[in-house]
């Protein structure tokens, strides 16, 4: 009995672990080295991945509250992976901060909540796992202690977010009054799609929405993104955010199958927005991890396309581009992360020239920008491809070519995307400036993160393995 | 032959390129390995011809095929016939070309050319590609390398042109990944599922419907490479901005991408819309042909003019595309394995002068001849050759290509042929306005007389260049006899689409 | 009319009252009492419908907790004596067209919606809510209170750092730095 | 239950919804921006204790849901506090119209 | 016998030439490069001798007519089933004659530029175009396969191009090469266009099949090809039309003419060779070519008559006021190959109706003896006196003697005085209008008078007007450039008395031209007449050549400006060509087609900056878009869009 939880909850338990570990090495009378205490976390997270990684298997516990399966610890690997890699990479900025132990009591907890909402299996969990992935978010956006931004992010972070999930709960309490249930299964077959259902659905997709930043539920995106420490800001744009698409895939999947139509629709008419008017504002910023916020926008416009594929396909395709979006977007934030660090510099006007005294940093952002773009043969491409493609199969089963619409539209938004991009890429290459940013040194940490990435982008791509072993899991 | 050689060797030069140091170990590494590409690719060619002498009738030889992602069908597949050998013999010259013309870039010389022979990867790969996956893979590779060519190391309003460069030719193949999805969610194989394989698509019957949506989005798109009016914008700007080697792979190569994607999926697969759409593609590239050489008349920029020129050229391959009957589409192949040699060798001439001169204005120029001999007479080489003298490869293509394009009945395709022959005249008009003032006449500048002529490495660039081109012009039947059996085999796909119908 | 029903409707209008009155009163002190009684209404509420836990839980965590903490970041913020300022009068208009008329649109699909009824018997009894909230097996929420616990840990943790006195900039460091964020409350702010 | 039906309740539930709604997007004042959105889970519990209790007697689920939105409720507040705290330390203002650095 | 032997050698050693001298000429034996093109062309001129001599006397000649014999063809591209360009050699009279011919004057002129251009700086590189010039003449003349006649056609275009533009650094030769080449560049455009027709509706592009079939009347392919019709005019009559076009463009007939005068200004020796003997016959050779295509489709024969015939006269009347030697030379050229033009035009298919094609043909051999003649002759008195304008020469005939005496020769045939070779050829042209149009006789007959006024008025104006000695600028008339005249006016003095008919006649038999003597007397009286009136104004300088001018007033001063057709065609190009059609494209493609594709972009960039409004960094106002969102999303899903 206690080995099922252990074996089952373990990727939730290692967590834990870490938790109190970090909670005692906090309350101890120790001073700690910064460079050794990061040292040893990095470490302990490595520990964390490597760990999930074995002995997987499926089940259930707590009545059907929780489950797990290989797919959803794929899922929770690919998150762990992308914790470490966010960690490596806030190195620099970490070193010199006085709460590197709360800062990553706070993280983990997050993640841990990231991983609950994953297995969730009824909507209590999913809400429980929501609000612990999103509350101690509002604490860390506020990390930059002393930056006023920093606090006017976090203060619409939290607000935005109560917000939203006040309507959320309201969609929620709907869902059950009209089915009298929270488990997903039982539900599954009380949903008939009548009206105050499909009310509740969009406020309940809204809820979502909030989180992985669809438009128009986006907006507090890029003000956290742009006042959050750049360590706060790639956990939102990358972890946060495919934890809940993940979470949606299912939960769209699983849960609404009767309402097909309805969340086609929506999803459709989110993809369009989200794709055009995230690119339309990510074309016009000058912080970096402001555009970087839009142009993760749009990227969820793509993968919301991949979404209406209602098929393994598609759920598979959403859940490699999130993968293949973990190492690009974390290649990218890591570079930012970096010179903000060393420089505090985050225009796009400061890059002008960078290419002259950063020869490798430039090229991990260029080559994580061209796979956010889709460019070949950067993983992106394929992740891109194939979300696509599964977009287009959709109307296929169901007859007409009405997505062909959507695809369409998001061909164009690649264009647009694609701009935007090769402006950064632009700047940094052709671009004069007097002033360059000067050589920045990166450790040993970062390196790592980015070889991770920079590897991560090239070979998930090419080596199909990658997705085949999640079609498996998906099918 | 084991095909996948050819992308084996750039991707181990490549590799190679990346722990070069100084410019000297970097050019003489990418000189090797364009070289040895450039000798597998007559291998290549030999051992085609051995195995269709040796009665291997098959439409593609050398086939690999293995599979790469097996939930969505698709291969890795490649295989060539005759016109992919021929695509490849172009790439192989132009690239080898390339590299010997940047034999003194300075800046940022690692880059360059491994950027320039990332752009060869690309061309080789969608070549030989069978598979639309692939294909599109390849296509898009060769986008971005092209703006960074453009944008670092050109001249001009380069971020401008390579910004614009890039977006089209991205909005093309975003269009050409519309067509591919509809052609593939609608291909139906034996044990019911899709298949991205050209092969057996071409087997297939698509339904007249899916075609009549998918046929425009997947021929305008490889349109857009090939400079299709109205969507040839970003030609005269890229390739007047573009550095010399850049210029000459843009036109020689990447818009034969979009010439041989027409082909290749957009008529091949889907051949009853290509015949019902063959009006307007015809219409749009006679405007280009035409409407291409009267704005090539009027430019005065030595790059301008070119690119203008290609613009009219490519419009003789979309014509000979558009056309639909055999002698036409192996015109249109010539063409692109003309144009390619051509415009290639037409951007190494112009870039020499503009390194010497440090001008490319025509009326900066004048009397070439008497101070570079050699690169002038290579200029006036390529500008006869441009303007179609028999003798060199562009009248072979030409010619091909009328006397295709007379062969069906209707009068719209008599005063389409007319049309698209008038050409010959204004291209006339332009190439020896830009002879006479910038090669002839007296000496522009007295500073021009401390010009040195060309160095060995741009006498060997543009000699192999002009030896293709004349060895194509003096004896066509071979590059005939190779293109002819699968244009054949194009019409025949066509013809029995419209038997079906 | 049964007294029942009178004392239901008596409550709705308190609470709605309360809640208007403390959305619209120009004083953040007021408003933060008026909350404070459209709470309790809402607990009273909860006693009438005979869930004594929630109604004892409501009052002890909202009235108890909440409104306290709220009233005293008032008093830590604001001379409670000020108006607060309105909101321009454009977001004011649009805000009541699209508040009144998504009320609209959604009671009316609340309206119209046929709810089915299940079956069983309604039991909040405190022992079977204890029972359940601890139970691993069917029907028992013990994750759930474990993953509310992680949470509270975290916000702790979360307050702590973000309230206490940043090191830094600061005019005066000698404070001592409280741990609690009722502690913390007390603290006067910090000029920056 | 005591003759009074549920839409009435809900209607109750409702209107107090949006009366935090409207809280929301009018009060400048980020603390009764809060206390909005107090009011908006407020409006919820009563929904899941009137749905538990009038059509789904059988489990405790609306119960349970409220005693947890509840308690995330004051961990919220707690941490929006802090928060405001912060930010009114390094604004010198809690009213939401003066933190609008971040934009476009 | 077997021809292939060394009959491919006849072009392909100028081709070896041209790829010897061209690329290695001036590196290595700059100064051998004369001496070895003139080797080459010998011996190309030998076998070209030799093969006429098997082939009108040995093996050519069977069952009474000439045969077509093709010894060598390559299938050199394949379009379609039956229609290939194919590079072969066509045997018969007209191209062993043309073969003859070219090589010939090739030679003299070799020779003659030895002298000619010594010094010269790109000397090598002047025989190698001279070299690359006969190869594509007499590729083009061996042509089987109408499709290589345009290949060469446009070679020698080219080879033209060059040598007109050989002074590269003078912009007056580089813009005569350019319109030499567009002009023709044009009239071939036709000519591609009729080949195009021809080679669709005949099925086959081979010479032979082509004219067997369109000439047979039950052929399917001639039925087709008459019935079809485009604007009312059979198909037939527009390709015949076009493909003479291309002739006339060559030949520079009317009024595709302009372009000849202007290509003087390349080395003499070269516009003897190739704007007085070879390539401007090349239209002739065409429209002979395909005669028996010709001479059944009235209406292009016609058209074929009156080109011929109006460029006859009106370059002749041109050529009275010209004061530019060379440009009255070469307005002779056009208006005697005007003659053979119209010659070709009078003539039908077969016996005593053929007469005009044996003429033409005839007309056509001489010409290339006395033309080239003159041509070099007026080289010499270049060379000579440096300058190409009347006004510097005069008083020259002591001074170089035997160019005195040989053009005096050449001016005599070309006048039409016998016995010399131009009386008996254009005797047989007169006779064979006066058969068959009295009108075109007439213009004929007049103009026989004005070439006799031309020509002697350019030869007094040269030797005689004036007596004082010229300076010799250290140059003398060096042995090579004596000895082509000297072959040449022996040329002259001979091949008049060649029984023409016998080998050459339209359909391959013998065809006998008795001598009508009664005939000549109208002729040689027009041209003695010329003569003197030449003799009378202008052997001394008297003032009767400007009264006379006065007398004709605008008529002279139009005629002295050609005719104003220079200014039509710089007014067609120029104001239609460029600023009509050039810049407008130019202007539509820089601003409607690539303005729409940046205007794209700028509006793109325009809503980006409409819409920022939204991100106003209020929360209040996100959380109410968040509002209005769930509210309008819902509305359209439930109500909308289902």
């Amino acid at each position: 009995m206690w080995s099922d939880y252990l074996h089952l909850m373990k990727m939730e338990m290692t967590l834990i672990v870490i938790l109190f570990i970090l909670l005692f090495l906090k309350l101890g009378k120790k001073e700690w080295d910064a460079g050794k205490l990061l040292h040893f976390i990095n470490i302990l997270l490595v520990i964390n991945l490597i760990f999930g990684f074995f002995y997987n298997t499926e089940g259930s516990l707590f009545g059907n509250m929780f489950r797990t399966n290989h797919l959803l610890a794929l899922e929770k690997n690919i998150l762990n992976l992308g914790t470490l890699i966010v960690s490596l990479q806030s190195f620099h900025w970490l070193k010199d901060h006085k709460h590197i132990p709360e800062f990553y009591m706070l993280l983990l907890s997050t993640l841990l909540g990231m991983f609950f909402m994953i297995s969730s299996n009824n909507l209590l969990m999913f809400y429980l796992g929501l609000e612990l992935s999103t509350i101690p978010l509002a604490a860390l956006a506020n990390f930059d202690l002393e930056k006023k931004i920093s606090s006017e992010a976090a203060m619409k972070f939290i607000l935005s977010s109560a917000f939203s999930s006040g309507l959320l709960l309201f969609g929620i309490s709907m869902i059950y009054g009209t089915t009298g249930t929270l488990n997903y299964h039982e539900l599954s077959q009380q949903l008939t799609g009548s009206p105050l259902q499909i009310l509740s659905f969009v406020m309940f997709a809204a809820g979502f929405g909030f989180k992985f930043s669809a438009i128009p539920f986006h907006l507090w995106t890029a003000d956290v993104y742009e006042g959050s420490p750049v360590a706060v800001a790639s956990y939102l744009s990358v972890i946060s955010k495919g934890a809940i698409l993940f979470v949606f895939v299912s939960v769209l999947y699983q849960v609404f199958e009767n309402m097909t139509t309805v969340w086609y629709n929506l999803l459709f008419l989110l993809s369009v927005f989200t794709m055009t008017i995230g690119n339309l504002f990510a074309l016009r910023q000058q912080n970096m991890k402001r555009f970087l916020a839009f142009s993760s926008i749009a990227q969820v416009g793509f993968i919301l396309i991949g979404i209406t594929g209602q098929s393994s396909e598609g759920s598979a395709a959403v859940i490699y581009f999130i993968l293949i979006y973990v190492f690009s977007n974390l290649g990218a934030f890591g570079v930012v992360s970096l010179v903000s660090a060393a420089t505090g510099r985050e225009t796009v006007n400061d890059y002008k020239g960078f290419y002259k005294n950063n020869k490798t940093l430039t090229w991990v952002l260029a080559i994580s920008l061209f796979s956010l773009a889709g460019i070949p043969p950067t993983a992106g491409f394929f992740g891109k491809f194939f979300l696509l493609l599964a977009g287009a199969g959709t109307t296929h089963t169901t007859g007409g070519h009405a997505n062909y619409i959507l695809i369409t539209i998001a061909v164009l938004n690649l264009i647009i995307s694609l701009y935007y991009y090769l402006r950064i890429i632009r700047a940094m290459f052709m671009d004069n400036n007097n002033n360059p940013i000067e050589k920045v040194k990166a450790t040993l940490s970062p390196n790592i993160s980015f070889v991770i990435c920079i590897v991560g982008i090239i070979v998930t791509g090419f080596a199909s393995g990658a997705y085949d072993f999640i079609y498996s899991l998906v099918k | 032959m084991n095909l996948s050689l050819l992308l084996l060797v750039p991707l181990i030069t490549l590799t190679a390129l990346l722990f070069c140091k100084g410019l000297k170990q970097v050019r003489s590494i990418s000189l090797f390995g364009s070289a040895v590409q450039f000798v597998l690719s007559f291998v290549l060619l030999y051992w085609y011809w051995k195995e269709r002498a040796s009665g291997n009738n098959a439409a593609f030889l050398f086939e690999e095929n293995y599979v790469w992602y097996a939930p969505l069908h698709i291969n890795y597949h490649i295989g060539v016939d005759g016109i992919s050998v021929a695509m490849i013999l172009l790439t192989s010259f132009v690239v080898l070309a390339g590299v010997l013309v940047s034999w003194k870039v300075e800046t940022l010389s690692k880059e360059f050319f491994f950027l320039l022979l990332f752009l060869g990867v690309g061309a080789y790969g969608f070549f030989i590609s069978l598979d639309l996956f692939t294909l599109f893979f390849f296509l898009e590779l060769s986008v971005i390398p092209k703006y960074l060519l453009i944008g670092i190391w050109g001249s001009g309003k380069k971020e401008y042109s390579a910004m614009k460069l890039a977006l089209m030719l991205m909005g093309g193949s975003g269009f050409v990944f519309i067509g591919l999805a509809g052609l593939f969610f609608n291909t139906n194989t034996v044990d019911g599922t899709h298949t991205f394989d050209i092969l057996q698509i071409a087997q297939m019957h698509i339904p007249l419907e899916v075609q009549q949506i998918f046929f425009p989005f997947a021929f305008v798109g490889f349109g857009v490479f090939g400079a299709l009016f109205p969507f040839h914008t970003w030609v005269p700007d890229g390739h007047s901005s573009a550095p010399t080697a850049a210029s000459m792979f843009l036109a020689g190569i990447s818009m034969k991408l979009g010439g041989y994607g027409c082909l290749r999926v957009a008529t091949f697969l889907m051949p009853d819309a290509a015949q019902q759409y063959s009006w307007i593609i015809i219409i749009l590239s006679c405007i280009a042909i035409l409407y291409g050489a009267f704005a090539t008349m009027m430019q005065t920029d030595l790059k301008y003019i070119n690119a203008y020129s290609s613009v009219s050229h490519c419009g003789f391959v979309l014509l000979g595309i558009g056309i639909l009957t055999k002698t036409a589409i192996a015109g249109a192949v010539m063409q692109m394995v003309s144009h390619g040699l051509m415009t290639a060798l037409f951007f190494a001439a112009i870039g020499m002068i503009y390194d010497r001169t440090h001008t490319r204005q025509m009326a900066q120029l004048g009397g070439l001849l008497k101070v570079m001999p050699f690169i002038s007479t290579v200029f006036v080489i390529v500008a006869l050759c441009s303007l179609g003298l028999p003798g060199l490869s562009g009248f072979v293509a030409e010619v091909t290509i009328f006397m295709g394009s007379w062969e069906r009945a209707d009068a719209f395709y008599k005063v389409a042929t007319i049309v698209a022959c008038a050409s010959i005249v204004v291209t006339a008009v332009y190439i020896l306005r830009v002879v006479g003032k910038a090669i002839m006449g007296p000496l522009a500048s007295k500073e021009f007389n401390l010009i040195k002529d060309a160095g060995w490495h741009e006498k060997l660039a543009t000699g192999l260049l002009v030896v293709a081109i004349v060895a194509i012009g003096v004896a066509p039947f071979w590059l005939n006899n190779l293109i002819g059996p699968d244009a054949d085999l194009i019409m025949k796909n066509i013809s029995n689409g419209m038997v079906i119908k | 009319m049964t007294a029942s029903q009178i004392i239901f409707y008596l409550i709705a209008a308190f609470i709605l009252g309360c809640g208007i009155l403390s959305m619209t009163t120009r004083k953040i002190f007021r408003s933060a009492i008026w909350l404070l009684f459209s709470l309790i209404g809402v607990s009273a509420l909860y006693f009438w419908l005979q869930v004594e836990f929630i109604a004892a839980v409501q009052i002890v965590v909202y009235v108890g907790g909440i409104v306290v903490l709220i009233i005293f970041s008032v008093f830590l913020t604001q001379q409670s004596g000020t108006e607060m300022p309105k909101a321009p009068r454009k977001r004011m208009i649009a805000s009541i067209l699209a508040v009144l008329f998504g009320f609209a649109f959604t009671f009316s699909l609340i309206y119209k919606n046929n709810f089915k009824a299940g079956d069983g018997k309604f039991d909040s009894d405190i022992s079977r809510i204890g029972d359940q909230m601890l139970s691993t097996g069917e029907q028992g929420f013990a994750l759930p209170f474990e993953a509310v616990s992680i949470l509270l840990l975290a916000a702790m943790i979360g307050c702590i750092v973000i309230a206490m006195k940043a090191p830094t900039h600061q005019q005066a460091a000698s404070q001592a730095e409280p741990k609690e964020n009722e502690g913390n409350i007390s603290a006067k702010p910090n000029a920056q | 239950m005591n003759g009074i039906p549920i839409s009435h309740i809900l209607f109750l539930s409702t209107a107090l919804f949006f009366i935090g709604t409207y809280g929301m997007f009018t009060r400048r004042n980020l603390i009764t921006m809060l206390m909005a959105i107090e009011l908006i889970l407020n409006s919820v519990n009563i929904n899941f204790i009137v749905f538990n209790k009038y059509l789904w007697p059988g489990k405790l689920d609306g119960v349970f849901f409220t005693i947890f939105i509840i308690t995330i409720a004051a961990a919220e507040a707690a941490v929006a506090i802090a928060i405001i705290i912060n930010l009114y330390r390094s604004h010198r203002s809690i009213d939401v119209e003066d933190a609008t650095e971040l934009k476009w | 016998m077997n021809y292939a032997d060394y009959i491919a050698w006849i072009p392909l050693l100028p081709l070896a030439g041209f790829v010897l001298l061209g690329l290695f000429g001036k590196r290595f034996f700059k100064q051998y490069s004369g001496i070895i093109g003139v080797f080459i062309l010998l011996v190309s001129a030998a076998l070209a001798f030799y093969t006429a001599y098997i082939y009108f006397f040995i093996n050519g000649y069977e069952d009474g007519v000439y045969q077509k014999l093709i010894p060598i063809k390559y299938v050199w591209l394949q379009f379609y089933s039956g229609t290939s360009i194919d590079m072969g050699i066509l045997l018969d009279p007209i191209s062993v004659m043309m073969m003859v011919i070219v090589t010939f004057v090739s030679l003299m002129v070799h020779i003659f530029s030895l002298g000619y251009m010594k010094g010269e700086e790109r000397f090598s590189t002047y025989y190698a175009f001279l070299s690359l010039f006969t190869f594509s003449m007499l590729g083009l003349v061996v042509a089987s396969n109408i499709f290589q006649i345009y290949f060469f056609w446009e070679l020698v275009g080219i080879s033209s191009y060059l040598l007109i533009g050989f002074y590269y650094d003078r912009p007056s030769a580089v813009s005569a090469a350019k319109k030499a080449f567009i002009v023709t560049r044009f009239a071939d455009l036709g000519f591609l266009i009729g080949i195009i027709i021809l080679a669709f509706e005949g099925g086959t592009l081979d010479f032979n099949t082509l004219i067997h079939r369109l000439t047979d009347l039950q052929s399917p392919e001639y039925i087709a090809i008459t019935t079809a019709s485009f604007l009312g005019i059979s198909v037939m009559t527009w390709a015949l039309t076009l493909v003479f076009m291309g002739g006339a463009g060559k030949s520079a007939m009317f009024p595709l003419h302009i372009w000849l005068p202007d290509a003087m200004e390349g080395p003499t020796p070269v516009s003897a060779l190739i704007h007085a003997a070879t390539m401007v016959v090349a239209g002739v050779f065409l429209v002979a070519r395909l005669f028996p295509v010709f001479s059944i489709n009235g209406a292009s024969l016609l058209i074929v008559t009156w080109v011929g015939s109006v460029s006859a006269l009106f370059a002749a009347i041109i050529a009275c006021t010209q004061t530019d030697i060379k440009r009255v030379l070469a307005y002779s050229t056009v208006s005697q190959i005007g003659y053979m033009i119209f010659a070709l035009g009078v003539a039908r298919y077969g016996g005593e109706a053929g007469a005009g094609y044996t003429a033409s043909m005839f007309h056509l051999f001489t010409h290339a003896f006395f033309k080239s003649l003159l041509f070099l002759g007026a080289g010499a008195v270049i060379h000579i006196v440096h300058s190409n304008e009347m006004k510097d020469m005069g008083g020259l005939r002591k001074l170089i003697p035997v160019t005195h005496i040989t053009f005096l020769i050449a001016c005599l045939a070309i006048a039409g005085v016998p016995p010399f070779a131009g009386f008996f050829s254009k005797e047989e042209v007169l006779l064979a209008a006066y058969n068959s149009n009295k009108a075109v006789y007439g213009i004929a007959l007049f103009t026989s008078g004005l070439t006799a006024f031309y020509m002697f008025r350019l030869y007094f104006s040269i030797f005689w007007r004036k007596e004082q000695e010229h300076e010799t600028h250290g140059h003398k008339l060096s042995l090579s450039m004596k000895l082509p005249l000297i072959i040449l006016a022996a040329g002259t003095l001979l091949v008049g008395f060649i029984p023409f008919g016998k080998f050459v006649s339209s359909d391959g038999r013998t065809l006998e031209s008795p001598f009508h003597f009664e005939f000549s007397i109208a002729p040689v009286l027009f041209a003695l007449a010329g003569i003197s009136l030449a003799t009378w104004i202008y052997k001394k300088e008297s003032g009767r050549s400007q009264k006379l001018a006065a007398a004709l007033g605008g008529f002279y001063r139009a005629a002295y400006k050609k005719f104003y057709m220079d200014e039509v065609y710089m007014f067609v190009t120029k104001k239609i060509i460029f600023n009509l059609v050039g810049k407008p494209a130019a202007w539509i493609d820089k601003y409607i087609v690539d303005g729409t594709m940046n205007g794209i972009a700028f509006s793109t960039a325009k809503v980006s900056g409409w819409i920022k409004g939204i991100q106003s960094g209020k929360v209040q106002n996100y959380a109410l878009y968040f509002f209005v969102g769930i509210i309008v999303l819902s509305i359209v899903i439930l109500y909308l869009w289902k």
